[in-house]
């Protein structure tokens, strides 16, 4: 069962800090102010930052920056680190041609 | 030079021929079946791409395949990992403007 | 405490976009989630915004947000929703496909929506990144695209900034009528809250919570998955199909985002999780390397899937139900429900104020699949089904 | 679908391990790992492992690599390479890429050790090119020869900043600081010596400002932080820099787990809740090696041995008992592996001042990456001892114990208990072998002869850098800190296959020096 949250609890306002221009995910290049500044808008899972402002949704997946999302958002929420829920990992695990993709073969 | 030519443990570095390969045009050297990244850094080539919305540089970060930060345009092929992607005679590397472009789009 | 005027069940962009224009009226709202925000087809889906090949029945609803909710919305909500009305290209690879498409043209124009057939010649120098295979292709000017994940959390974001109360993680097992009225529901968490109407737009997971009002409806869940690709420079802007049943986008932002299915999926190993199967995305990628040979090169970076919550006659269920005054559901989108996904949400909204619906829904009521003879049944398209 | 009784994703310590044991057990095994090359991190540990003769200590990470590629192979492990696992699926099932196609495979058990990937840490130009992660660095360098950077600022003092921190000097770049957030280096103190020897100055509490420069790195400032890890205005220091090295810290690489669907838990990164077996909530499904908790290879190659055995019970190759019977050995030599100073119940804790024997822990070796020599005196009992002799600065009660092992004469005791610290037996008499110099992982061990005539005493240390000073040539003798001491004449320089690569110097100092003079620098000073 998903934790229940009430997404209109108070959380504090959005309180800007001297290094949200830092960029946090590389691929997208999201900076550590747009994320805590999306938690603020009500979005409160990685999913649903990810989805609206990208971190993690880039080239590598979230690989480098995926750690670092979670910490920022878990923080603004003043949770820990473990109660906020990854993004689902999902095939492929690397980038991969469609053609190479679209080629299954089967090997004896 | 940023070739370990003399190193107290590893007698030899496991290299194919000396082949060359261009980037954005120019002719440089490099080991065959090294990844590209190696080569481009052992040539002072510290650029690979420069990113789509703040238009900064970038370069190897990971090595490994992970981060895709130091994709490039290889043989035509945008978003290609030169870290994990192996030298190759001939082999046209080229930075990479924001998603692949080889320059970026003045509007 | 837990009382509203509305009460929401379901956080996907209809139940957003009702809360959100319940709020501009100033009705209070809560909705009730049992995930998170926008989590099943309403961000699982390829951003369609179309009204070509729609059955005649939900024609109306897709044409009235077309005409008076997207164009303005990013202004609306002051959010971008990427949304873009370049036309859509439905691709068909011999005469049967060239039919089914010229069927479509008639059916849209009784409705006075242009959509034309393009022969092979044209095809070739108009949309020159599809392959020889495609012979004959349905254009339709009006139909576009749009960005699901910021359309649904941007109707969330501003619901929520407006006073809308959102409770995610609020599983609802049933609703509860007082006085015969649809009025209580019950969660999962032993909580209740209460309303004076209550409108359910929770996909495949309605179905039991209608089941607690004795209501049943004609539904089935179908997995359907989507590739996504890197960002690559502007190919086209049109939405794009093709009669092998695959659909999709190249969204802003470069990426493509392509979803089909592979026929396999239902007869899978039964899947706890919404992780694509082994066999979807691979037929994806070579169905549509055969339909536009340019994307070949691209590299894959990610796949999903969702659950489509499919009608009987693929066509969704929308409007009140007569044995549960109160009650106004918008179920079985059947893969097609993002595109009318806000207009919905707005009709929704004004049924639930007791207005009459800006457009005729009669035709979407739950009890369709009733008292239906031989001569009366719907046509059930397969093709149709998934288009989003 | 090509079947297999188990597939083993990863060909890293880890999963080598797993697939031979399998094999071994009659599983029909195959290994897939991404890369071109396998042994996962191992080839590019050009160190001497920690741990004991089972654990194969004191060889080389990259030789561990080969013998263990070679022993998959010769019992018959299919090793597939470039061959990138895309999806895992249920019941058993994987999609790999191999060359231009994909194809699934099916196995009665999977076994993922796909290992970890480098954490990072955000800072103001961090995405600048320069700024790299250790293990790039340790890729380029020590996989194909080529330097990361001419002078580096590297970040993180646990053992992979200390490590590559090392190969970096190794590898003839300049390392111009070691830097970490945390008030205690965080690796084994001889490691951190090694490096402060050679001069190299830590600064902990401190953290990266930013990094500037044209295009790429060419400034770093570094500055102090207060414990709410708030810069402190004043303790700011600039590095010219082309490059900055990231080792803080690494995390289970578990998205294949995640996307199978097992139970997971936070462990400073995302793991499988697991059996003793390594099995997870699948049944069938195991993790071994850092994907299922980050540790050192040694234990890695234990854990793909017993998660080996886990499926070869899972899928009928060995009954009950026997699984017990070898889990219990694997397990004790894992045992042996997880104690000590740097165990994970110790890991991060600041609160032990003494070693297990009792002895005061150096705090200046936390501090500085040296001992004092009033530290090291609680350890080290060296005046009265006449001729040549080991001087054992090992002093933090890690499981290691190759210097036993090394002396055929008896001199070092360490014991069952391999975390202990070693002792040198005064009733044994040394014979200046200097095995022990070059077995010592750590490059902990001196032999000292205290008095070798004339006012002078001889310092033999190990050293592993290019060139070897020259028998005959005159330098510097550096202390513990790396600072000038004396000047010292080269009078034996010993290399042999048994060293392994590791030369053993010795240098001339007068007597005063003998336990202060622990490096060697060729420069000769000015007025000499």
């Amino acid at each position: 069962m998903s934790k229940i949250i009430d997404r209109s609890a108070d959380i504090g306002e959005f309180v800007p800090e001297k290094d949200d221009d830092i960029l946090v995910c590389r691929c997208e290049e999201i900076t550590k102010g747009e994320i805590r500044k999306a938690v603020h808008m009500g979005l409160y899972t990685m999913t649903e930052v990810k989805r609206f402002l990208r971190p993690t949704m880039g080239l590598c997946q979230g690989q480098i920056c995926g750690e670092n999302v979670r910490r920022i958002i878990a923080k603004e929420l003043k949770e820990p680190i473990e109660a906020l829920k990854e993004t689902t990992a999902r095939p492929p695990v690397r980038p991969i041609e469609m053609e190479v993709f679209g080629n299954e073969v089967e090997k004896l | 030079m940023e070739r370990i030519t003399k190193h107290p443990i590893i007698e030899s570095f496991d290299k194919g021929r000396k082949v060359a390969f261009t980037f954005d045009g120019k002719t440089m050297e490099g080991f065959e079946g090294e990844p590209v990244a190696a080569a481009l850094k052992a040539n002072g080539v510290m650029i690979h791409r420069y990113t789509e919305k703040r238009h900064e540089p970038r370069g190897i970060f990971c090595a490994i395949g992970r981060c895709t930060d130091c994709v490039m345009v290889v043989d035509g092929v945008p978003n290609t990992r030169t870290c994990v992607t192996l030298l190759k005679e001939g082999m046209d590397v080229r930075t990479q403007y924001g998603k692949g472009g080889t320059e970026y789009e003045k509007i | 405490m837990n009382t509203s005027d509305v009460l929401i069940i379901g956080a996907g962009v209809v139940g957003c976009a009702a809360a959100y224009y319940l709020r501009k009226n100033g009705v209070s709202v809560t909705v009730l989630e049992s995930d998170m925000i926008g989590n099943g087809g309403s961000s699982r889906n390829g951003g369609g915004v179309r009204i070509s090949g729609r059955d005649p029945r939900e024609l109306g609803i897709c044409a009235y947000g077309v005409k008076n909710i997207w164009p303005t919305l990013s202004e609306e909500l002051g959010i971008d929703v990427e949304y873009r009305q370049k036309g859509y290209l439905v691709c068909g690879y011999d005469d049967s496909h060239k039919r089914l498409i010229k069927d479509r043209i008639n059916t849209a124009a009784k409705f006075g929506i242009k959509m034309e057939l393009k022969e092979e010649e044209e095809i070739r120098s108009l949309y020159p990144y599809v392959s020889e295979h495609v012979t004959c292709a349905g254009w339709t000017p009006s139909d576009g695209v749009a960005n699901p994940l910021k359309t649904t959390l941007g109707y969330y974001i501003r619901a929520r900034e407006n006073g809308a109360r959102f409770i995610t993680g609020e599983k609802v097992l049933c609703i509860e009528k007082i006085k015969g009225r649809a009025r209580k529901v019950i969660t999962e968490s032993g909580n209740v809250y209460e309303a004076e109407s209550i409108i359910l737009a929770c996909g495949y997971g309605g179905r039991k919570i209608l089941n607690s009002v004795g209501i049943e409806v004609l539904m089935q869940k179908k997995l359907e998955e989507v590739i996504v690709t890197e960002p690559a420079p502007r190919l086209f802007d049109h939405m794009i199909g093709g009669m092998s049943g695959f659909y999709g986008q190249q969204t802003e932002h470069g990426s493509f985002v392509l979803g089909s299915s592979c026929g396999r999926e239902t007869y899978l190993f039964n899947k706890s999780n919404t992780v694509s199967t082994y066999s979807a995305p691979s037929f994806i990628c070579d169905s549509i390397g055969v339909d536009i040979p340019a994307l070949k090169k691209l590299k894959v970076i990610r796949t999903w899937s969702g659950w489509i919550d499919r009608s009987y006659d693929a066509v969704p269920i929308i409007g009140n139900i007569e044995e549960v005054p109160g009650l106004f559901v918008s179920i079985a989108s059947s893969g097609h429900g993002f595109g009318p996904g806000p207009a919905v949400g707005f009709i929704l909204s004004e049924l639930a104020q007791g207005r009459p619906s800006p457009v005729d829904i009669s035709k979407l009521h739950y009890d369709r699949f009733d008292y239906v003879k031989y001569q009366d049944r719907y046509f059930v398209s397969d093709v149709g089904g998934s288009f989003s | 679908m090509r079947r297999y009784d188990v597939c083993i994703i990863g060909a890293g310590p880890a999963g080598l391990s797993a697939a031979i044991e399998a094999q071994k057990l009659g599983m029909k095994s195959a290994v897939f790992d991404e890369n071109h090359r396998p042994g996962g991190q191992l080839f590019k540990q050009i160190h001497k492992f920690f741990g004991s003769k089972e654990h194969m200590a004191k060889i080389r990470g990259f030789e561990i690599g080969k013998e263990l590629l070679e022993e998959a192979k010769n019992v018959g492990v299919d090793v597939h390479l470039d061959a990138v696992v895309m999806g895992i699926y249920e019941p058993h099932r994987i999609t790999v890429r191999e060359d231009d196609s994909i194809t699934s495979y099916s196995a009665d058990s999977i076994i993922v050790s796909t290992g970890a990937s480098e954490k990072t840490i955000p800072f103001e130009g961090w995405t600048l090119p320069g700024v790299i992660g250790a293990g790039a660095a340790q890729t380029m360098m020590n996989l194909y020869g080529v330097r990361p950077g001419k002078k580096i600022l590297m970040m993180g003092s646990g053992n992979v900043g200390l490590v590559v921190g090392f190969q970096l000097l190794q590898a003839g770049c300049e390392v111009a600081a070691l830097i970490d957030a945390a008030p205690r280096i965080g690796g084994y103190g001889v490691h951190a010596a090694k490096l402060a020897r050679c001069g190299i100055p830590f600064y902990l509490s401190h953290t990266v400002v930013k990094a500037e420069g044209n295009g790429k790195v060419e400034k770093v400032t570094i500055a102090e932080i207060d414990k709410n890890w708030e810069f402190i205005p004043g303790t700011e220091k600039t590095f010219d820099v082309d490059t900055v090295c990231l080792a803080v810290g690494l995390t289970p690489m578990s998205q294949l787990l995640r996307m199978a669907g097992c139970k997971t838990k936070y462990a400073g990164g995302t793991v499988p809740v697991c059996d003793k077996f390594g099995e997870t909530s699948i049944k069938g499904l195991f993790a071994s090696g850092d994907v299922s908790g980050i540790e050192e290879a040694s234990s890695a190659m234990i854990g793909g041995k017993i998660s080996a055995v886990g499926a070869a019970f899972r899928c009928g190759f060995i009954n009950e008992k026997e699984r017990e019977q070898k889990y219990d050995e694997y397990s004790l030599s894992l045992f042996k592996l997880r104690k000590g100073l740097f165990s994970k119940e110790n890991k991060g804790r600041t609160d032990i001042t003494k070693t297990d024997e009792g002895i005061d822990l150096s705090m200046t070796l936390f501090k500085k990456g040296y001992m004092t020599e009033e530290e090291l005196k609680k350890f080290v009992r060296n005046s009265e001892i006449k001729g040549p002799h080991p001087v054992i600065e090992c002093t933090q009660n890690i499981p290691c114990n190759p210097c036993e092992d090394s002396c055929s004469f008896g001199c070092i005791h360490v014991g069952n208990e391999i975390s202990a610290v070693p002792k040198f037996d005064e009733n044994k008499k040394c014979r200046n072998c200097k095995m022990c110099v070059a077995s010592c992982p750590g490059q902990a061990i001196f032999i000292v002869d205290n008095d070798i005539g004339d006012g002078y005493a001889s310092v033999s240390f190990p050293y592993e850098f290019c060139p070897l000073p020259e028998i005959g040539e005159k330098g510097f003798a550096l202390g513990r800190d790396g600072k000038d001491l004396c000047v010292a004449e080269i009078i034996d320089v010993t290399t042999n296959k048994a060293f392994d690569s590791t030369a053993v110097v010795t240098m001339k100092v007068p007597k005063e020096m003998s336990m202060t003079a622990r490096f060697y620098r060729k420069e000769v000073p000015v007025n000499e």
